[in-house]
């Protein structure tokens, strides 16, 4: 405990000399998150500033090994300075797929240059990463994907198409999985490369979603030329990579999601509901609503406390496994069904979809609804988590 | 009652059948979100019109088919399956039936004969809440002079801003809720104190909010009784309920069709995703439930023809499964399509759409299961 | 038209000569069913008189034809029979599985001197038949069934056991498959045996269910001997015959259901509702039992129009066919969410299993919820119907 | 609050574990059908006291050990895994519970030692109605000199047949539903007018019928405050509603591992049925639900412990969340085992039975959805 107090009475001598007045507190300049990448653009002089110190401790993210742009400090000692920080309000801003995602799977599989050269870089906020996994034939079958990279002297080319990749119109670098052996069983013959989004014979194009606009585009390669210095692991072994990629990214979700979606759900369902119909005697007056909106108040609580349980297990030193798929499906199938409930709710508003006599609050339910749908999809549907689960954690035989 | 079509209607179906077929494709939607006129077709409209379709329910007299719910629920179902937009729920069963059931001789003399032939479209202006709640009216008709004063605002009136005239719901006495003290009135929506509000509907149909800014009618306006409209309010109602389940079921089975084909040829893992049974059980259950839909709209359709005892019951039981059939085959349709179900460029969302907004109008399955609860004695 | 009214003409005389005063109206000494075979007893000499009576003009089974111990009447003097019989509250009272399952098939694929003998004595009321389809290893996978018949002389010899055999221990003969060929493919080395059960060498055993003593057994095979002449249809192809016999089973089990489980319990389930918890303002004062409650009544009302549906489209000369497996699933679900609705609603009394201070009618709730469990896995579990579902009627590949 | 079991938990769960294994099997209900004496195994009941299971949730100077919910829950959640019978919800829950809440330093020191010890068995006479319903009182005490006549009828009353001693709720004041007016007395169920009906639940647990036919109590028999008796109820049976979900947390894993292993061995088109899809998600989100359900009831536990404000409301989402997880498990594990699970020699119906019981005990689903929606404004 002695060193925890005197690692926080250390950050907030650091925090008090280094961090702008302008970025603290309520009102403070900085942007809500910091992609990075060379598309970045700062709302306020001092944001940059601080982003920039921050960059200079490790401290975008602390438990990285210093060598690999962290400030390595212990888990510990991390909550201490997320605490001090969220004391006088401000934070660290960096967020994008390489820290959540591709991180985790480099310090696993990459060799000691890559890791340097892309964990730093990635800690800089210098490159926003997009992810080129899902195909257009491939769907929830990932592993059947046919970008294919073929070798010429030190390069790859690369040919094919992906989907689904978020933010690839605004990203630097995508981790793309492609297939080097077409002969080869389907999982083995796969490989893990990293790219610039700017390489000649890359293209992209935003999808339209039945919400509207969105983050997801298609990605196309038009013999693409990757240097073979760029892929992690063994040649057609980038399945394994994959995989490990896909847990982290399920764990993210389940985590992220607290906060986010329920969190955000939760706070309005019933205010929805009264503002919809009212209330009479105290209680709202469609009793056949009133049931179902209670059975999700539960469920949310019942999944958080499941949230809470297996944080705390993991504390303790077990560690999550397989049932990242759970939360993966219970989360999603929880907020797509909140989302449905509130849009009913709502009522005639959140039917129009454009209209200059309706509030853009009950607009913005019925999009969410609609974007909710590809919650159960994305990501792995909601089918594959209840064969993973079925699989990985029940121990039930294969089809 | 035979829940099976006789010939007659077998050939109306294969017309309405042929008629989606020859004119329309359910990617005229997407167009439709741009259009800023009628929001419908009006090249459709007039072949509709020729056809019959608006005149099927009404007397031969005022230039009706004489025919019923049974003949127009043929061909709303085949108009929903393809998710053609036009206006005849609103004209020819709210508005026309308002008229039908409550007007006066002069009333179905001036506009029926427009109604059947097209050149004129009807509506009604019932709902004021977020939440259908037929007898939450606050909109006011006081008495003055020969006529009366209206003063209020109303909500997703179906194709409102296309409207000739618009049966209004005032309330004439009682308190918020009560059902007596309502009163129809017809309404020319080009009068100077009325407001009309167009609003896309998040599936490419229509409907508008209505001010009515201290209106003057005449009294020869009243559609029905004084006081006593909720008698006419709640037939139309639950004719507009049961003519929209036959639209919806329309979609409900072209989208299990639709999503059926998608699992006798999308492949995953080296098989068709159909010989799953994780999907497969999903897919008998939800046949299951369309069947079960279907069933209760053809009875409840030949019910209101007979001017059965329990029709408006069955009305009741009828929107509620049709409405939670759409809401599943909605979500099953879209889910089993995966990534593609979820983007713009494919129908399937495009059904999902349209099957949302129909739940939600004319009461939605909580509405529904309450009010037959309430007319059973639960 | 002119044709039935002369029969209906002819049937009024025909029953005011035959059917005794004692045999008509409320209060008739008729029994509810007539299962037939040895151990038939009559309550009344009357009810005897006039059943001997019915089957001398053919009536038990009326639109038989005439060879087999039918009226040969056509299905619409069928229907003024019944109505004719109904308006002076008598009816034909025998029933048994015999004559809704094993005769349509017996029709099908029987010889002419099989069809003579056992139709004859089953429109007698000589034979009450049981089913000796299920055995305890083969489960749903009918077709797997292990009991053999090894060919000896005229004879087979049979050996094994058969489970879930409805009153074995009451009927006098059995339709049953037996295995024939071990070695061929499973569904066709099946042969279709009729036997009587007083045959040396079987014997029965009563099953004792979750909901207490049941109609069902087990039944044992030691060294039975049968006639080769009791076979039905050629060696080996007796699943052909298993397979047009369960789809009558199907059929008569979604249309039997219509009066009894169905009707009971839309009877009282309002009633016991109103029972355990009374009323408010006129309304259930639990709301989300309400819900639930209204809920059930809406799907049986459908369910109903549905039946009828099917019922308007046979008449049209549209068959049944497959959908036979939604009815049977539906129903069985829809009667088992029923049943476990009355035992909820009707609260602690239904908790009690024996006690000398608690109605008979709440006790008879529960022990109906538990049976009601079998009924979606006996006859054909829901799983079967969903797999011939979307097999036979959605066209869905096999797995 | 950590939602994981510390050390010392993990032995108590260890040791009621290998208690279960040593001295129980499930085949031992099927006995108890017939039984007519107390209806759990008393050589079983004087271990458990041994191990000082009884003692758990009261402070030591009446003889407990000072722990708290989190602990019993671990014994009960073991026990029900076994679906062993002993009246601990009964005697340290219900009457035990209301006396360490509510009862005088008398009370007290006269039966927590008791109860402690296994020596005497308590119990709550509350229920009057079918359904549970705590302030539907009819049952009166009227003030007579020193003291009170109990007149009215209980039912449900768990092992209230072995009793020695009996809280009964009755009215003093009010109308019936009130929440104010109830009062708590200690009765002795062998006094003269006390009538004890034992009925045998379906799951071979007992519990009785009372009958109170001007029974005459002292005023020293009043647990808590006259006419203030919903503080101490609503706070016994939320306990009770806990504890009883961590027994039907029990079953409800042990349910799901019968038939999983079942789901492994049993071949059907020569296959594990465990291999079909159908099943297979099927038991995937049954396992969601079941951890869910374990997630709630260690969370509610630990509230009680730590006398949290949302204590009640966590209460009534534990007792919803496990009756719904409970019936689902009692439908899928007989479903699952086919035929063999409807007989009565398979012990997956026994698991059903018990489950039943518990779901509609202390409340089910809906009064508890009704309950959490009545205390947060829904």
């Amino acid at each position: 405990m002695a060193d925890v107090d005197s690692f926080r009475t250390e950050i907030r001598a650091w925090l008090a000399a280094n961090c702008p007045p302008t970025c603290q507190g309520k009102s403070n300049v900085l942007p809500d998150m910091v992609w990075g990448g060379r598309r970045q653009t700062w709302p306020h002089p001092d944001a940059k500033l601080w982003f920039d110190r921050l960059v200079e401790k490790g401290f975008t993210v602390p438990t990285w090994p210093k060598a690999y742009g962290g400030a390595g400090i212990s888990p510990a000692e991390n909550k201490v300075l997320q605490e001090e920080m969220a004391r006088i309000g401000t934070r660290s801003m960096l967020f994008n797929f390489g820290i959540g995602m591709l991180a985790p799977a480099l310090m696993e599989f990459a060799s000691e240059d890559q890791k340097r050269l892309h964990l730093n870089r990635t800690a800089r906020g210098e490159i926003r990463w997009c992810q080129g996994y899902s195909e257009p034939g491939a769907g929830s079958d990932l592993a059947s994907l046919r970008t294919s990279a073929v070798r010429d002297g030190d390069d790859y080319v690369i040919n094919g198409q992906k989907i689904w990749t978020s933010d690839a119109n605004v990203s630097d670098w995508i981790f793309c999985l492609v297939r080097t052996d077409p002969e080869a069983p389907k999982h083995l013959g796969i490989s893990f490369l990293l790219f610039d989004m700017e390489s000649p014979g890359v293209s992209t194009s935003p999808i339209e979603l039945i919400s509207g606009s969105s983050p997801f585009c298609q990605t196309f390669f038009d013999n693409v030329r990757v240097p073979v210095t760029q892929r992690v692991h063994t040649e057609n072994r980038g399945w394994d990579v994959a995989k490990a990629l896909l847990n982290h990214e399920r764990t993210m979700l389940a985590d992220g999601g607290r906060g986010s979606a329920a969190g955000a759900a939760r706070k309005s369902l019933l205010q929805v509901a009264r503002q919809a119909m009212g209330a009479s005697e105290g209680r709202l007056p469609d009793a056949a609503m009133r049931e179902e909106l209670v059975q999700w108040e539960m469920d949310r609580l019942c999944y958080e406390a499941t949230l809470k349980r297996t944080m705390d297990a993991a504390k303790a030193g077990k560690g999550m496994g397989p049932e990242g798929s759970m939360f993966k499906l219970y989360l999603s199938e929880m907020n797509q069904r909140g989302a449905d409930l509130r849009q009913r709710i709502a009522g005639h508003e959140a039917l129009v979809w454009t209209g200059d006599d309706c509030p853009a609050d009950e607009r913005q339910i019925t999009r969410e609804w609609l974007y909710g749908k590809a919650s159960t999809i994305l990501g792995g549907t909601s089918e594959i988590q209840l064969n993973i689960i079925s699989k990985r954690v029940l121990g039930l035989p294969g089809d | 009652m035979s829940l099976i079509l006789t010939e007659e209607q077998v050939q109306l179906q294969d017309s309405a059948n042929a008629f989606v077929a020859d004119n329309w494709t359910v990617g005229e939607l997407r167009k439709l979100r741009k259009d800023t006129g009628k929001g419908y077709p009006e090249a459709l409209w007039q072949k509709a019109a020729e056809l019959g379709w608006l005149a099927i329910p009404f007397a031969e007299e005022y230039g009706g088919l004489g025919l019923g719910f049974a003949e127009l629920g043929v061909v709303l179902e085949e108009l929903g399956r393809g998710l053609v937009v036009l206006p005849i729920v609103s004209s020819v069963v709210l508005g026309g039936g308002a008229l039908r059931l409550g007007g006066t001789e002069d009333q179905k003399k001036a506009w029926l004969p427009k109604v059947c032939d097209g050149s004129a479209l009807l509506t009604l202006a019932s709902q004021e809440t977020s939440r259908h709640d037929p007898y939450a009216v606050q909109t006011t008709a006081t008495r003055q002079g020969n006529g009366y004063v209206l003063k209020g605002r109303k909500v997703l009136v179906p194709d409102g801003h296309a409207a000739d005239a618009i049966v209004v719901v005032a309330r004439t006495s009682g308190a918020l809720g009560d059902r007596s003290g309502l009163t129809l009135f017809l309404v020319d929506p080009s009068a100077p104190d009325v407001k009309v509000h167009r609003n896309l509907l998040l599936d490419s149909r229509v409907a508008a909010n209505v001010e009515l800014n201290d209106v003057r009618v005449d009294a020869s306006a009243v559609v029905g009784t004084v006081d006593q409209g909720a008698d006419v309010l709640d037939q139309v109602l639950a004719e507009a309920a049961v003519a929209l389940s036959a639209d919806m079921l329309g979609g409900i089975q072209q989208t299990f069709e639709i999503t059926l084909d998608y699992l006798k040829v999308r492949e995953q893992f080296g098989a068709k995703i159909g010989s799953f049974q994780g999907l497969k059980h999903r897919a008998a259950r939800w046949f299951c439930e369309k069947e079960l839909s279907k069933s209760i709209v053809l009875q409840t359709l030949r019910a209101l023809d007979e001017k059965a005892e329990n029709a408006l019951q069955l009305a009741s039981v009828c929107k509620a499964r049709v409405s939670d059939t759409a809401r599943l085959s909605g979500k099953e349709g879209v889910q089993m399509h995966g990534g593609i179900g979820v983007t713009d460029e494919h129908d399937i969302g495009l059904f999902m759409k349209r099957g949302r907004v129909s739940e939600m109008l004319f009461g939605d399955a909580a509405f529904h299961r309450n009010r037959f609860a309430q007319m059973k004695g639960y």
